[in-house]
């Protein structure tokens, strides 16, 4: 039984940018629907039309074949439409209670009601909340739980997510889908919008494939025997099943020391505890772990964008040196580009200060920024209208990709990697790796910091595996192996949430 | 010298300097909350108080003058929602030029109304507002002067303190009224209408705004004159933020920042050896800063606030 | 009140932009701009300078006094000094909230606006007290001596060498500091977002002072101007009473969408509609309530004109890509 | 004149006499007394000796230029600057336009004016002094106020001349000054006397709108204050609490003025009238004038005779020092 039916959707933005052609989709009861496709092809945009957050410029969506029009998303969620978004809809200030009811605005409401709702699908859900703490508290899997668990309390019975695993880690992600196929075979229908072809093959019962803002094609999953062609549908070519890393050519120069490092977060908590390495010249050093577990400040103290509580840091041996360390972060519209600036600007935006970008008088060299700005388009296949357009016009992946090729293209020597390929679709996502690859072959020392276990294992030399803010363990390639691997990240889990809920508390 | 009398009065004048700040400040908070800066309070309050002189003064009905004043507050920030909400212009240029409006529309008014006025006593009226002494409580010794024998603005602005914070933290409207100050897009997404919220605010602030100005023609003096409000509206905009948009420690910056006040006049009056008089006079904005030093850094607003906020449909 | 509309606009444009009016126009730009243009630069860092009113009547102040001292120097060489100073005076006002601000996270709206309130009384006092004019005893400075004065430019009016210095090096100078220099562009990342410019490698508690600075600079140059040029002492109003540089400044700068070719084209504009505004009160003997109506009317159709224009080009575009 | 003649209805034919042009320049709106009083004598002008009258009002300083010569241009005949500060430019223009009558609202004396300047002030110190002799001798508390905006000199001309008025009969008296630094405060000038109240004044000279209904508050309470007014008489606002007002009247000067223009002399020069000339008077309010014992008005009374008839000079301070009333 279809559940929704899009028919003929075009939604075409302010500017004239045409996100969505003449797009049929639809949805069968309890099925898990998963939608793919590039960066920039419209899935997001479809799904924010279907959940009522936009208006579809021409076309009809059907709901149990009645036709409707929704006004705002509230009038989709009447019908049990709902949405997470990528970038949740949580507001940070507020406790997970506040946030919470903000989901049931135009029920009614009733506290009592509420809560013994909300301890009955946390049950079901599998996971504790804490009502009172506030949301900036929580790890990105916490609120993310918090999301889902607002959308059933509200309700809903249409689940939409829009690229939900892109920030979570390997055992989570288990649990996440685990999550998806029990609410569909207890009759919730659910599209899925992925850029991991292997999760889609896993949970899906169909597939559509968008591209440049049309639909492909849609499939049943259990029809499809090779992904490699569903890649090939994607991006219109075969790309090479694995990436070829140049063995290991480091001879163990530390770039970059860091000795009994600790950290704490913005409520003072300690988030790194004593932690020691030294990354190599040439070698990608990956760090593992669950999102929360004290990745963040670690990269930040390192990067310089915190003060360590103790410790020290060293870069070449020199104390404050930070020449010549590129940064990719996991914010991407936060913190890796300025929003309302230009792409070009945007492709230099950590190196304009620096003399290759300066004519004499100390302003600016727009040739040579526009040229450095194409390189880094071109080289990261970039999908803008122009290098002047302002990066936010651009699609989640997009962005990404600016902040991914301008780290990579301008020359390092250390390079910090945080969730370099999330949100990217699979043909940029292999391009990021393989240059991730070339650049350590040329001597630069990578720290890969990814909640993507495969891309760990598939890029790193050494494996660090973070948990509550200590590495529990370093494996050597050879060694490492994904259960093992897990089964150290899950070490503490828990422990470094129980800490936080402590404080909030107090 | 300094009796009990005299602190009594310096704590009652504190009161009655405190109240047209209070008011106004409250109703603009919760503007602020909800992501709107509008700095056409100062206006709102000059027009509320010509138009509360200008029904006073013809009618000789103070209820009536209050609540003109009102509806004249309420319609200015209506065309204040229109062009920031509606239109989306800029937040600050349109308060900063409707303050221009108002005080312009008073002015040309007010000399349109009394133009040929032969007399050379300015329009005034007979009776302004009077302070309504609470019975019994009153007569307590000491406090019952200074708390309970007040306008009914003093009063309701204390319990529009508690009602502010109330429905700002304790209710579902309150509750909406945050998400839409810190995240419209996301409130938006919730289902809560945005718009029409931050239009029924800024209608409300209008409203009391109307009456808080209202106060220094009908209640406190009995005539109006130019630009009377003389800052008072910005003056409220910055205890706001000095209270962290908090309606319970608005009551205490804007009763501190009163105090002060009055006590500088006091220090003139009593021929307190003091520095010149300019220094006196400066005292509650340097203390405004001091407090901010000390209690009031990396003080955060609401996320949205003054961001013309422009639906994507 | 029943006077010929007509007869009024007749009179608006004539007090503004008929050409024996013009140079008044641009006498009455000159403050708006130099105030504007120090505003843009802060205000593209989304840092809320409030406080150049009283950034520019301590630039006054410092003018009169230096004046005052100066005296017997030799012009060439006291000019350049004093013009330096007035800008250095409205720059260390505006340091105070700058540092809190920077360094602190204080709140600079408040800061800001409190220190105009704190200058008009400590100008006050000078006035009174240390620096009254001791002849006529009023609270004003003695008359600056005529040496002293900026030079006329153009004879015949008042357009004095301040004016030709706003609108023809400070425009441009501006316009290249912040769209071409890389201290611009800092400014831009910041305001785009304080973390981003820390990512950026951006020490933006001295970029926040910086920027504070130079906008004080500037308001404190207007104000020296105004005394040097137009004033010749420095008195309790140096700021017209209707429409504050130092405020209306604020709406200049952002109608000019902080782009200072924009901004002078603003300032001309509504200088002229405030000195136009007032003839007309004057020659058609309407209230002067109806200068400040007229005032906030142009800045809102300016406004809304953005808003229109917008909307068109947005419907343009669409349907040329449709 | 022909108006003489229109007002008994036998006027022939009106004279083609070109009517005189006037026009002031007001620094703040026309509702501040010190406007007040040169406005409401313009008006009077124009109904009893048939002038045409314009102004300007919130003209600045930095702006007084331009408006003359727009005004001159347009072919006014006199014209009336009446603020200080303006004084500059008067003198400037005027020796430009010798042909042009100015009449200067004050300005410092020791400047040299061109012979077609007037030069005119706010001489009512006089009137002030009486007041203050009024309050030193009824005073039961000793202290008395003075609630005032900003210590300018023709502001410190009457303050002082308040305090020299009460000191002369009651050398223990203390003065106290309240300055708001605002010209349009009232809800500020009425805190401000109610400070000076609770400072045990009961005698209040309201140089500023504010200390009336403050009086009045004090009234309702038991506590009798009087006040007195500035400029016009002000007992109309306030019958129960304005014992006086010390007043400025300028009916005879604009007068003066008009007939020195008609008659093609004008005269320019220092025109520092006062009590004699009858355009600085200490006006009682009727209805409270019984309050005040007969030896205080006799005294009152006598002294003012003596002002007249150059018998007695006030004292003239411009500056404001509180020491000198310690
Ligand atoms: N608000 C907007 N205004 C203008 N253009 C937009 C807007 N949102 C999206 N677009 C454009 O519409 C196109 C489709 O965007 P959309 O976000 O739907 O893509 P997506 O498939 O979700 O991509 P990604 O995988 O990167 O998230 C892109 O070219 C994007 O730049
Ligand atoms: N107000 C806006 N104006 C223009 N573009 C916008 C606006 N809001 C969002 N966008 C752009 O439209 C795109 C779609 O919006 P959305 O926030 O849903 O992205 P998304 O697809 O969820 O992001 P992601 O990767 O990170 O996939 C985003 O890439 C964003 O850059
Ligand atoms: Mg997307
Ligand atoms: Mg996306």
């Amino acid at each position: 039984m279809l559940v929704v039916e899009l028919r003929k959707i075009t939604k075409v933005y302010p500017g004239g940018i045409v996100a969505n052609y003449e797009v049929d989709f639809d949805l069968r009861k309890g099925e898990v629907h998963a939608l793919l496709g590039e960066n920039g092809a419209g899935k997001t945009t479809l799904m924010k039309i279907l959940s009522g957050c936009l208006k579809p410029t021409s076309g009809s969506i059907y709901v149990e074949g009645r036709e409707v029009k929704f006004n705002s998303p509230l009038d989709a969620l009447k019908q049990g439409i709902g949405m997470v978004h990528q970038h949740f809809t949580l507001i940070p200030t507020m406790t997970v209670l506040e946030n919470l009811r903000l989901g049931l605005i135009g029920q009614k409401f009733n506290m009592k009601h509420t809560l013994t709702e909300i301890e009955e699908l946390s049950k079901i859900l599998g996971f504790k909340v804490k009502l009172d703490s506030p949301i900036y508290a929580l790890s990105v899997g916490e609120r993310q739980r918090i999301e889902i668990l607002r959308l059933l309390l509200s309700r809903a019975r249409i689940l939409i997510f829009d690229e939900p695993t892109s920030m979570l880690c390997g055992p989570e992600i288990d649990r996440f889908l685990q999550l998806l196929k029990s609410l569909s075979s207890n009759g919730y229908s659910i599209v899925l919008i992925t850029h991991k072809i292997r999760e889609a093959m896993r949970i899906s019962d169909r597939i559509t494939i968008m591209k440049m803002g049309r639909v492909i094609t849609t499939l049943r999953t259990d029809e499809i025997d090779d992904e490699s062609r569903l890649v090939e549908l994607m991006v219109g070519e075969r790309l090479m099943p694995t990436t070829t890393k140049v063995a290991p050519s480091f001879n163990k120069e530390p770039l970059l020391v860091v000795k009994n490092l600790v950290v704490n977060d913005d409520e003072g908590l300690t988030k790194v505890k004593d932690i020691s390495f030294e990354l190599y010249r040439g070698e990608i050093l990956g760090i593992a772990g669950v999102e929360g577990n004290g990745q963040k400040e670690l990269v930040e103290a390192i990067v310089g964008l915190r003060k360590p509580a103790s410790g020290i840091i060293t870069f070449r041996g020199k104390n404050d040196n930070l020449d010549g360390l590129n940064y990719i972060p996991a914010e991407r519209v936060e913190l890796g580009v300025a929003p309302t600036l230009s792409v070009a600007i945007n492709s230099v935006l950590r190196s304009f200060d620096k003399e290759e970008f300066k004519k004499r008088g100390n302003t600016l060299n727009f040739g040579r920024i526009n040229e450095f700005a194409k390189k880094v388009v071109s080289f990261m296949n970039v999908k803008t209208p122009s290098l002047k357009t302002p990066v936010k016009y651009l699609s989640g992946g997009n962005i990404q990709k600016i902040i991914v090729g301008r780290e990579i293209i301008t020359s390092s020597e250390i390079l910090i990697a945080e969730q370099p390929t999330a949100g990217l679709d699979a043909k940029s996502a292999y391009y990021v790796r393989r240059a991730l690859s070339e650049l350590a072959s040329k001597g630069v020392g990578i720290l890969l910091i990814s909640s993507d276990l495969d891309e760990i294992l598939e890029l790193s030399d050494r494996i660090a595996v973070i948990s509550d803010g200590k590495f529990t363990r370093i494996f050597e390639r050879e060694e490492a192996d994904p259960v093992l691997i897990g089964s150290y990240m899950l070490a503490a889990e828990g422990a470094g949430y129980n800490a936080r809920a402590a404080t909030s508390a107090n | 010298m300094i009796t009990a009398e005299v602190i009594l009065g310096l704590l009652y004048s504190s009161i009655t300097l405190l109240t047209p700040l209070l008011l106004a400040g409250l109703a603009e908070l919760l503007v602020e909350r909800s992501g709107i800066l509008n700095l056409s309070l100062e206006g709102t309050m000059l027009m509320g108080a010509f138009v509360a002189f200008m029904v006073a003064f013809y009618t000789g009905d103070l209820y009536y003058a209050t609540l003109l004043a009102s509806i004249a507050g309420a319609v200015l920030c209506l065309l204040f929602a229109i062009l920031t909400i509606t239109l989306a212009l800029d937040q600050m240029v349109t308060g900063l030029a409707l303050n221009l409006l108002t005080i312009g529309i008073t002015s040309y008014l007010y000399r349109a109304s009394f133009g040929w006025y032969v007399s050379p006593i300015p329009p005034h009226i007979q009776t302004t507002l009077q302070p309504i002494e609470i019975p019994v409580l009153s007569q307590i010794l000491v406090i019952g002067k200074i708390l309970f024998s007040h306008l009914p603005h003093t009063y309701a602005a204390f319990v529009l303190v508690f009602l502010t914070w109330w429905l700002l933290f304790k209710t579902e409207k309150g509750l909406k009224i945050r998400a839409i100050g810190e995240d419209p897009q996301t409130a938006d997404y919730l289902g809560i209408n945005v718009n029409l919220t931050r239009y029924a605010l800024l209608i409300l602030e209008g409203c009391i705004a109307g009456i808080a100005g209202s106060l220094l023609s009908i209640g406190y003096y009995n005539m109006f004159l130019d630009n009377m409000t003389q800052g008072r509206g910005y003056i409220a905009i910055a205890l706001i933020i000095l209270s962290r948009w908090n309606p319970l420690l608005l009551l205490g910056g804007a009763f501190l920042f009163s105090f002060i006040d009055a006590l500088q006049l006091r220090i003139q009056a009593f021929n307190i050896p003091f520095l010149p008089y300019q220094f006196a006079l400066m005292l509650p904005y340097l203390f405004t800063i001091v407090l901010l030093f000390v209690a009031g850094r990396k003080v955060k607003g609401p996320a949205s606030l003054a961001k013309p906020f422009k639906k994507l449909r | 009140m029943g006077k010929d509309p007509l007869q009024a606009y007749y009179w608006l444009f004539q007090g503004a932009f008929s050409p024996s009016a013009i140079s008044e126009t641009f006498v009455r730009a000159t403050p708006l701009l130099l105030i504007s243009i120090g505003l843009a630069v802060v205000f593209r860092a989304k840092v809320w300078n409030i406080g150049a009113e009283g950034q520019f009547y301590i630039g006054g102040m410092m003018t009169a006094i230096m004046g005052i001292m100066f005296k017997d120097l030799p012009a060439p060489l006291a000019f350049p000094v004093i013009v330096l100073i007035a800008g250095l005076g409205g720059a260390i006002w505006a340091l105070i909230p700058a540092i809190l601000k920077a360094s602190y996270g204080i709140n600079e709206v408040i800061t800001t606006l409190m220190f105009n309130y704190v200058a008009i009384y400590l100008v006050s006092y000078l006035l009174h007290g240390p620096f009254r004019d001791p002849i006529s005893m009023f609270p004003e400075t003695e008359t600056i001596n005529p040496a002293l004065w900026a030079p006329i430019a153009v004879q015949g009016t008042r357009i004095h060498v301040g004016v030709l210095l706003a609108f023809v090096i400070v425009v441009p100078l501006a316009y290249f500091f912040l769209k071409r220099s890389a201290f611009g562009l800092k400014l831009d990342i910041l305001g785009s977002s304080p973390r981003v410019a820390e990512y950026a490698n951006i020490n933006t508690t001295h970029l926040i002072i910086q920027a504070m600075l130079i906008s004080g600079f500037l308001a404190g140059l207007a104000g020296g101007f105004e005394v040097l040029g137009i004033q010749h002492k420095m008195r309790l109003e140096l700021s017209p009473t209707t429409s504050p540089y130092g405020y209306t400044g604020i709406a200049v700068a952002l109608l000019g969408y902080l782009n200072p070719l924009l901004i002078a084209l603003t300032s001309f504009f509504l200088g002229g509609i405030i000195n136009g505004s007032m003839t007309m009160h004057r020659m058609a003997q309407i209230p002067v309530g109806m200068a400040g109506i007229i005032q906030a009317l142009i800045i809102i159709f300016i406004l809304t004109g953005y808003f229109v224009e917008d909307k068109l080009s947005k419907k343009v575009m669409e349907r040329l890509k449709l | 004149a022909w108006y003489a003649f229109s007002s008994i209805g036998v006027a022939p034919q009106p004279t083609p006499v070109k009517k005189i042009k006037v026009a002031v320049i007001y620094v703040t709106p026309i509702e501040e007394p010190w406007n007040t009083v040169m406005h409401e004598a313009m008006t009077w002008a124009v109904n009893n000796l048939g002038v045409e009258y314009v102004y300007s009002e919130k003209v600045d300083t930095a702006d007084v230029e331009r408006v003359i010569r727009e005004y001159i241009a347009a072919g006014y005949d006199i014209i009336i600057p009446h603020s200080w500060g303006y004084h500059e430019v008067t003198i400037k223009i005027a020796k430009e336009f010798p042909n042009v009558a100015f009449a200067q609202g004050s300005g410092p004396t020791d400047l040299e004016y061109p012979p077609n300047v007037v030069l005119y002030d706010y001489w009512i110190q006089d009137a002030a002094y009486l007041a203050g002799v009024t309050a030193g001798k009824m005073t039961k508390t000793n202290v008395i106020g003075v609630v005032t905006a900003y210590a300018v000199p023709d502001v410190n001309r009457l303050v002082n001349a308040f305090a020299a008025g009460a000191k002369s009969v009651n050398p223990g008296v203390n003065i106290r000054a309240v300055f708001i630094e605002s010209w349009f405060d009232p809800v500020k000038g009425k805190e401000a006397a109610k400070a000076l109240i609770e400072a045990g004044a009961d005698f209040i000279y309201a140089e500023r709108y504010g200390p009336f209904e403050a009086a009045r508050e004090a009234l309702k309470e038991g506590k009798t204050v009087y006040c007195f007014g500035n400029i016009v008489d002000q007992s109309g606002l306030a019958p129960d609490v304005v014992l006086a007002s010390v007043t400025w009247d300028l009916k005879t000067f604009v007068k003066h003025l008009i007939e020195m223009k008609r008659a093609g002399k004008w005269e320019g020069g220092i025109y520092n009238w006062g009590m004699k000339e009858g355009w600085a008077k200490l006006v009682w309010n009727p209805e409270l004038k019984t309050k005040v014992p007969p030896d205080v008005l006799k005294l009152v009374e006598d002294l003012e005779k003596q002002i007249i008839d150059g018998k007695f000079v006030v004292p003239i301070y411009e500056d404001w020092v509180p020491e000198r009333w310690k």
